[in-house]
């Protein structure tokens, strides 16, 4: 969300192009498009677009212009994949959070499913746990189901061919993202080689210190008290 | 070391954070409280945050003395640990044995640092996930800040099709059905000793594949049986590396009586990447 | 975005406020009233729209102001009773009813036969009621074949001939799937937590054929006769 602090009059201030006669056939079909995508709660898509503005209109043109002009409202027009969408604005997110509906809160562990899912698909469900190193309780891919933010995309073409899990256009919708490259963070992971399955060969290989059971500067030594400390070892209540 | 600093940069994290209000109000035994962690790896990725330091600076082998420290304490309270624990447990006893001793020339499997790499790797893409998932969750979010049309006027149809239903519906509704007609009544028995096998496949889970020989089996039997069972637990996990090998999953390889028993998985004929041209 | 001229913008431009200089805070509040009345779903009273405006605000001049920067594009601000509520602007409401359909869901027992013929194709009737252990009533059959989605296949060379039932290509697109065997195995519906991982050992679901077109051995092909007698096929007129 931009957030230069000026505020904008309405739709448009008219110097900029008060002497410009657009076509009046763009901006017929600006409204148009206007009208159907405020009338749907979800995303509509640019070929369904062009299948209601008179012929010959540049969708993605009249989109364009469109979301420019909401562009400091109250309501913005967001791209979802290849569909759009007018959505409150995201800096008017205090004013609205009492308009909440109660989300059924995810788990920690279905959130980190999910987010492998998003960032390695598409994925199979093993290489899920291999990330994760630890099975996948029963209930969490069903939940991520559910919400209809993954879905099963297809089949890897290896031996056994495992089912293979994706995001979904609901999934780019609830999180704010136009497409799956908006990812936060996606470009530096893929760079690190954080989003491949096998080490990649340039993973810099430790060095180990010549003895290795020697602590350095900046370690102490572990003690039972540590762990304890930690809440790894917690006491035991007296009473139970 | 303190805990303070660690719980700073791990903001999902409060599953340990609850119990530091009271640090060793009376004496009693200990318990070790394993359940806020999501196994191993998550375990040992905790661990290494306490080193606070960069991942890719962490002592692999102060890493590995905390971990086994962890599991010994656990093992002397007589905990019942999951069995993913202790298989990390004895993969990184191995992997401690391995970094200890230079590299033999004729010893083809892996090195230590090579095998400390790839741990280092898998706890640095884990991490990576979870500060993803932690971003993802904190962006704004439709219908939490950020709302749609409150009273739609109408619904695009794009494919022009009057019924509407899911691949889920689909699945959901076929998979209940056929439960509800199976007769469930399975029970299945709780193993006292789990096979190699077993181990073999909980190892790939957490460390990715065994892919060169490795001498595994005193370190699975150290750590993964009560003492009493040890004599049943390597005669089950021999029985089933043989069958492995029957199955051609897995050669084995003893170099002299006595002399440990080295394992790898048995390569197929390499599979190509490619579209499935491995018919 | 292109930028061959400069974008006009439709509706605001009659300057009454190129000069003016509105107060940033009416500006603002006029944002969030938008805002507020967008995601709201019914029309919103003064009174409820005073309680969320910043302290002191004019409710009813931002209204007025946001209703006149609507007045003239595709959707207008509309009084309804003593709340307000935004509309399509009347002149495009041919746009909405184009597509008044409503989607309706299928029923659980469609659901259920459809996942049937779906998994064991091709089957009749009697094995899919065998699998469910109910009668399938003939209107879940219609409507499914009225969905487009399963179609008579052929007949099976068994006494009595039962017509065999199958999926479409329809099908495969309204799920998203590229073939048949990417509908997921035992395996992975327990993975995904949609089957109990405890089911009986001889519990097994059927591969789905790979080439859904073709026949299988024990199949013989629909002939007209067969549809006609089924009445799908009107008997020709005797006199044409």
């Amino acid at each position: 969300m931009n957030d230069t602090g000026a505020k904008i009059i309405p739709f448009d201030k008219e110097g900029d192009h008060g002497n410009v006669v657009f076509h009046t056939d763009i901006l017929e079909a600006v409204r148009m498009a206007e009208a159907i995508i405020f009338a749907s709660a979800s995303p509509v898509s640019e070929k369904a677009l062009a299948e209601r503005l008179p012929e010959g209109a540049q969708v993605r043109e009249v989109v364009l212009e469109l979301q420019r002009q909401y562009e400091r409202r109250g309501v913005n027009l967001v791209r979802v994949a290849d569909a759009w969408a007018f959505r409150t604005a995201g800096d008017l997110a205090f004013l609205m959070s009492r308009d909440a509906v109660q989300q059924k809160k995810l788990s920690r562990a279905a959130l980190e499913v999910l987010s492998i899912i998003a960032y390695h698909q598409p994925v199979t469900r093993a290489e899920i746990e291999e990330v994760r190193g630890v099975e996948t309780s029963k209930g969490t891919i069903d939940t991520l189901l559910e919400t209809g933010w993954i879905r099963m995309r297809g089949r890897r073409k290896t031996p056994g061919r495992p089912v293979t899990y994706g995001t979904t256009d609901v999934f780019l919708d609830h999180f704010g993202l136009e497409e799956l490259r908006d990812l936060p963070g996606i470009d530096e992971l893929k760079g690190a080689g954080l989003l491949s399955a096998r080490m990649p060969a340039n993973f810099a290989i430790p060095q180990p210190p010549v003895d290795h059971d020697a602590l350095t500067d900046d370690e102490d030594p572990l003690e039972d008290l540590d762990l304890e400390g930690l809440g790894l070892l917690t006491p035991r209540a007296m009473d139970d | 070391m303190s805990t303070t600093a660690s719980k700073a940069d791990v903001p999902m994290e409060r599953l340990w954070s609850d119990e530091e209000e009271k640090p060793g109000i009376s004496e009693p035994s200990l318990v070790v409280d394993v359940d806020g962690f999501e196994g191993p790896l998550d375990l040992l990725l905790h661990l290494a945050r306490t080193q606070k330091v960069d991942l890719a600076r962490i002592s692999i082998g102060a890493l590995v003395d905390q971990y086994i420290l962890f599991i010994e304490q656990a093992r002397r309270m007589r905990l019942e640990l999951a069995a993913d624990y202790l298989v990390m447990a004895a993969w990184l006893a191995y992997l401690k044995s391995k970094l200890l001793i230079p590299k033999q020339p004729d010893d083809e499997g892996e090195s230590g640092e090579e095998m400390a790499a790839v741990l280092q790797f898998r706890l640095k893409r884990l991490e990576a996930m979870r500060d993803a998932a932690a971003r993802l969750v904190n962006r704004n979010r439709l219908g939490r800040d950020v709302f749609a049309r409150g009273m739609p006027e109408m619904v695009i149809i794009e494919k022009h099709n009057e019924y509407t239903a899911t691949l889920y519906d689909l699945l959901t509704a076929y998979a209940a059905q056929r439960q509800r007609q199976a007769v469930s009544t399975v029970q299945i028995a709780k193993r006292g000793v789990w096979s190699l096998k077993q181990a073999r496949e909980l190892l790939t889970r957490m460390i990715g594949e065994v892919r060169d020989w490795t001498a595994l089996d005193h370190f699975l039997l150290r750590w993964t049986t009560k003492p009493e069972q040890r004599a049943t637990a390597i005669a089950s996990s021999f029985a089933a590396s043989l069958e492995m090998v029957r199955d051609g999953t897995l050669e084995v390889r003893q170099d002299g009586a006595f002399s440990p028993i080295y394992l790898r998985e048995r390569r197929s004929d390499p599979i190509r990447t490619g579209e499935g041209a491995d018919e």
